[in-house]
């Protein structure tokens, strides 16, 4: 436990992420419609998130630490996203299930 | 169990208006047997142990029961199950309830500080009574013209709130000609608990001749004003002095005075003004005596009054003189 | 208190009711990790309104896209990923007791959430001047599809509480970088660096997700 | 070890003056401060009740207009809601015993515990200044458009609350790093008392669900001054949306409420009948149970406001699921009693009140979790009567009974029996006297948030005004009970009632850092052989 959390990460490791996310930075801009016009319709969207999550992901595990760190921090990291995406997913049940009544004045 | 059944029926609960209020209360009455035995059972092995394993001495040994597996199973499971026969039940009554038949009968029903408004098809329109026909269904497509509200009637046991910017619906059919109560239940503001309105149950050859007769037959001007000011602008508009408190301008002495508006402007109140007003009531705003402006909350008239209506008022506000 | 069984590792006194450093170590990270679970959930309601309104209306949120800059928005990205590099390397060197290093890595880091300000003030008086302002202050005449309006309060809400998060953040790396010059972190004691950069890391990783979201998707 | 632990010095005398107080970051002065401030507002919030129940003594308006009624019904709700029961037991008495019963010298983050406190207060001041501009009249729910466009204080009431709600979060922030870095050695997690794993759950919604209240709040604060439009159905928005958030947070809040006052009553029920709790993992994880569970059934309140039908059956389908935690807490209790060894002392009288009361609050949270049913009960006085029976039923009743059960540790001194039993006389019979006849009203049909209401109601609502009366007698006399009790009370032994958990091994009061020596735990927290 001792040893986990006060792991030292080398230099080179921190570098190389920075690259990674600077490198998926550019990944994004270009895929995305307004900027270079190539469109995957529905997946733009999707593709873009995908990108986003994979940058917070490597922000997480290695600036955050949460790869050598004790596992309750991740677990409450998860958790926390979870309960998100409840909000979101109860929310929006509500929203789509609705059957839309108009005025038949 | 039929004794029950009658006093239930008769003592606690509304009068059954509808075939669904007959089957709610069944299942209601099913619930209260079920939490009557449990709590007969939790209370009273409460008072048991307590009153048989009273202290006797300081030195008392206790049992020392951690747990048992099979007792706990028990009281989870059967709890469980009988929670999952109430959902059944009452998800079956609230489907009903919520699936209108196809050839219901529609009523537009609008919810606006401080009362309901009813528009049938054929262009009547009624303002906090709604008068159908017996063993109809009927629609209500409700919406609200500024706040939440809610269409409550006790007797059908059904609700809907009316949400502005879109339509919900409910449906009854009610089996007994009679006067229903009907409650707003989303609180609304001031007068959210004068927010009533009548639901006239009658025979159909009744509700026929009430869709075809025009309620202002043969009343003068005034008369019909002051129908329609009794109905849709009495909760905020006095027709006395007006007091500090008030939320919007008192109508005695209104018409012919100089109006200040919060912007400053001012004109004479005559009848374009009032039009305008009622219309669209925020293109001008008043000022208090104090000088401070009311809050721009009238909701816009247009399209809910007829050209008749909006002359009745006009004339009515003549008479408000001192 | 007079306590005489003081603690002290690496300069810093431990707090009277831990046991060792250690558990004072341990229980400062969980203490900010749950405040970061806060924080998430907290940005969280704002996003999960952005993406309801999103999916009600599309059209509305593209439009509102192509009023922002994607150029500036790309450009603040890595400003603040080259702050969070900084920011790591800061507890990097101190860990590894170069305590020269670890102050100008705060400085740098600093003045990258500087940057990153400035650049959103920027941003900020272009829509200002523009009127495309949220809700009721919205003033702007050519827009294509109704409710344009929400795009923009989206926009403000979300960067705004961004931005003040920044600010924050900057204060308290400020405050690092004072407390560093005074040489107080080191290998056994660098806790208010990792709680601190825990914290920036998250404002970054919700940066990571307001960019595509507002700038490219729309 | 020090000059600090000698003879006759505790945390009372440890340090003297009123700064000492403001400034304290011990977490047992801290609970002295949470308990003076919870039981002003308590006061200030039981005014307006009594003020409403006056009113509604008969039909038409008594004693204030319908603009005063709605002013009274909402800061009754807000102030006793933000500002009485949810930090009532986890601020007040969680601050104080749960370090101690982990054998910790103090929660993790004694500054922050301090500051939380300033949260409630400077949140609780602003919450006030909403008076000068005319009051807030949106009821606690701050439901929109209403709450968008009504002229008053509102962005006040509003503001208030979300200050407040840090408060809540650094509590739950501060108490879960205490149970998970700071308990003495060989107290694992199945050797805490039952209290602290309620609070543990309380905790974790505090920290989960808070935030989203923050920002909902927020949210309407920039509905109220630059019309955002995310609410307002007239730009786009959806005021349904608006439920949704609020109710995310509202609903776990419920149990933000109500779980502490069950940890309260396992400690109670063990304690007075000298037994080993039966059960106690299956208490321990239904307050997990529960705590997580109540994440997913805040659509409950939501099934008539325009929710759509198949998101209603589900809350309601996950809202049953919760009965089944609490059905085992409260048999396990009653378990408990079998073969114990019972003694009558105010403490267990209020412990069993809380059964009472709360079995009824339950069974009644059936009829209101069936869809079916609920569509009747909605908003009707029947709601207000079910969460009475479970908020002030409940969670009032573990606050009086952990008052008195701990007041002798807490301050060394001891309460007056008799007196105490005849506060629970009256708050028992006059809370049923108020609140069941509600219950009937709500089945006749009469709705919430009223002013005034049709004479068909009036008997009723009269014996229930009776009953309100009854219970504000009860409390009076409680705070002097109380009050003579700290300054004049006989003093009390280290142990007075035998129980067995940690904080009773420590003199009374407490020293500074509650133990001389750091408690060794050999085994769980009921061991009555």
């Amino acid at each position: 436990m001792e040893h986990d959390s006060h792991h030292i990460i080398p230099f080179k490791t921190y570098l190389n992420i920075l690259l990674g996310l600077l490198f998926l930075t550019v990944l994004t801009v270009l895929v995305a419609k307004p900027v270079s016009g190539f469109d995957a319709g529905v997946l733009n969207a999707f593709i873009a998130m995908l990108i986003a999550s994979v940058k917070a992901g490597l922000v997480a595990a290695y600036f955050m630490h949460l790869k050598y760190d004790n596992k309750l921090h991740l677990a409450l990291f998860l958790i926390s996203i979870f309960f998100l995406v409840v909000l979101f997913a109860f929310s929006w049940f509500d929203i789509i299930t609705r059957i839309q009544q108009l005025s038949t004045l | 169990m039929f004794w029950l059944n009658k006093a239930h029926a008769s003592t606690f609960m509304p009068p059954q208006g509808t075939e669904i209020a007959t089957q709610y209360d069944s299942l209601y009455e099913f619930i209260v047997i079920a939490s009557l035995i449990s709590c007969v059972l939790v209370i009273g092995g409460l008072a048991m142990f307590v009153l048989k394993y009273k202290r006797k001495s300081e030195t008392d040994k206790t049992a020392y029961i951690t747990h048992d597996t099979r007792l706990e199973f028990a009281w989870s499971f059967i709890p469980f199950v009988i929670f999952l026969v109430v959902f059944g039940w009452g998800t079956y009554i609230y489907v009903q309830m919520r699936k209108a038949p196809d050839n219901a009968f529609e009523v537009h029903t609008f919810g606006q500080k401080w009362n309901w408004d009813f528009v049938y098809k054929s262009g009547k329109k009624s303002s906090g009574l709604m008068v159908v026909p017996v063993n109809t269904p009927i629609k209500l497509i409700i919406s609200s013209r500024d706040v939440l509200h809610s269409f409550y009637v006790p007797a059908f046991r059904i609700k809907q709130d009316a949400v502005p910017g879109r339509y919900t619906k409910l449906w009854f059919e009610a089996n007994k000609v009679g006067d229903y109560q009907v409650f707003c239940t989303e609180y609304c503001g001031k007068d959210h608990s004068n927010m009533l309105a009548k639901i006239k149950v009658v025979t159909n050859e009744e509700f026929e001749e009430w869709l075809q007769n025009n309620p202002y037959k043969g009343l003068a001007a005034t008369e019909i004003g002051a129908q329609v000011y009794a109905a849709k602008c009495v909760a905020c508009h006095q027709k006395s002095a007006e007091q500090a408190s008030s939320i919007a301008p008192s109508f005695l002495n209104l018409f012919g005075k100089t109006r200040q508006f919060a912007d400053g402007s001012s004109t004479t109140a005559d009848e374009n003004y009032i039009r305008e007003s009622i219309l669209n009531p925020n293109a001008k705003v008043a000022k208090r005596i104090s000088g401070e402006a009311f809050s721009p909350i009238m909701p816009a008239f247009a399209g809910q009054l007829s050209d008749e209506e909006l002359m009745g008022i006009i004339e009515f506000l003549k008479t408000l003189k001192e | 208190m007079s306590s005489g069984n003081e603690i002290i590792v690496g300069g810093h006194k431990v707090a009277h009711h831990f046991e060792s450093a250690e558990q004072e170590f341990q229980a400062s990270k969980l203490g900010i990790w749950l405040f970061l679970c806060t924080e998430i959930l907290m940005f969280g309601g704002l996003f999960v309104g952005y993406v309801v309104f999103h999916n009600i209306y599309p059209e509305m949120f593209a439009e509102g896209a192509k009023h922002l800059d994607w150029k500036l928005g790309s450009l603040n990205t890595v400003v603040l990923l080259v702050s969070s590099f900084t920011m790591v390397l800061s507890i990097y060197y101190a860990q590894t007791n170069q305590s020269k290093k670890t102050s100008n890595m705060l400085l740098i880091t600093f003045l990258c959430g500087l940057i990153f300000m400035v650049i959103k003030a920027f941003e900020y008086n272009h829509k200002i001047h523009m009127g495309l302002l949220p809700g009721e202050l919205f003033t702007y005449e050519n827009a294509q599809t109704a409710n344009l309006a929400m795009y923009f309060s989206f926009y403000f809400l979300m960067t705004g509480l961004h931005g003040s998060h920044v600010l924050i953040g900057m204060g308290l790396i400020f405050w690092l970088w004072l407390r560093s010059r005074k040489n107080e972190f080191n290998k056994d004691y660098y806790t208010p660096l990792e709680i601190v950069g825990l914290f920036w890391h998250l404002v970054d990783v919700i940066w990571i997700y307001l960019f595509p979201l507002l700038y490219l998707v729309g | 070890m020090s000059a600090s632990h000698a003879e006759g010095k505790n945390y009372l005398n440890w340090e003297k003056g009123l700064w000492s107080w403001l400034t304290t970051f011990d977490h047992k002065r801290i609970g002295i401060l949470y308990m003076i401030t919870v039981m002003v507002f308590f006061a200030v919030g039981g005014t307006f009740a009594m003020l409403i129940r006056t009113e509604l003594f008969s039909a038409g308006p008594n004693i204030m207009d319908a603009n005063q009624y709605n002013q009274s019904m909402t800061f009754h709700g807000a102030i006793m809601v933000f500002m009485v029961i949810i930090p009532g037991i986890p601020a007040f008495l969680g601050n104080f015993f749960l370090p101690m019963h982990l054998g910790a010298k103090d929660v993790a983050f004694p500054r922050i515990n301090l500051i939380s406190w300033y949260c409630l207060i400077v949140g609780a001041a602003i919450t006030l200044v909403s008076l000068i501009y005319n009051g807030a009249d949106t009821g606690w729910t701050f439901y929109t458009p209403y709450s968008i466009e009504t002229d008053n204080g509102t962005s006040w009431v509003v503001f208030g609350a979300f200050v407040m709600g840090f408060s809540s979060i650094l509590t739950g922030l501060n108490f879960i790093v205490t149970t998970h870095k700071l308990r003495a050695p060989g107290m694992t997690f199945f050797n805490m008392p039952l209290f602290v794993w309620a609070l543990y759950s309380t905790a974790v919604l505090q920290v989960l669900a808070t935030p989203v209240l923050g920002i909902t709040l927020l949210l309407l604060l920039a509905e109220r001054t630059m019309g955002v439009g995310i609410f307002d159905p007239a730009l786009g928005g959806d005021p349904v949306l608006f439920q949704h958030f609020f109710w995310f947070y509202s609903h776990p809040a419920v149990y933000i409420m109500i779980l502490p006052a069950m940890g309260v009553v396992s400690e109670l029920i063990t304690a007075f009948s000298r037994k080993v709790i039966f059960g106690y993992k299956a208490i321990a994880f239904s307050s997990v149970g529960i705590a997580v569970v109540s994440f997913f059934v805040w659509g409950h309140h939501m099934f008539t406001s325009g929710q759509s039908e198949a998101a209603g059956i589900l809350f309601s389908f996950i809202t049953m699921l919760v009965g089944v935690p609490t059905a085992i807490k409260t048999f396990n209790w009653v378990a408990t009693l079998y073969k114990g060894s019972i003694r009558f002392d105010s403490p267990l009288l209020f412990a069993l009140g809380f059964l009472f009361l709360f079995t009824i609050g339950g069974v009644t949270g059936i009829m209101l979790a069936t869809i079916g049913l609920n569509i009747h009960f909605h908003d009707t006085y029947f709601v207000v009567a079910h969460f009475h029976y479970v908020m002030v039923g409940g969670t009032l009743m573990a606050i009086m009974g952990g008052i008195y059960y701990w007041l002798p540790k807490m301050f060394g001194r001891m309460y007056n029996e008799f007196w105490a039993r005849i506060t629970f006389v009256l708050i028992f019979i006059g809370f049923n006297v108020t609140f069941f006849p509600q219950f009937i009203l709500g089945a006749m049909g009469m709705p919430r948030r009223y002013f005034d209401y049709l004479p068909a109601f009036e008997s009723l609502n009269k014996i229930s005004t009776f009953g309100a009366w009854t219970i504000g007698v009860g409390f009076v006399i409680a705070l002097f009970v109380i009050v003579i009790a700290i300054f004049k009370g006989e003093k009390a032994s280290d142990n007075p009632w035998g129980a067995k958990t940690l904080e009773w091994t420590t003199a009374s009061p407490p020293p500074h850092e509650n133990f001389l020596e750091t408690p060794v735990v050999t085994g769980g927290p009921y061991e009555f052989r």
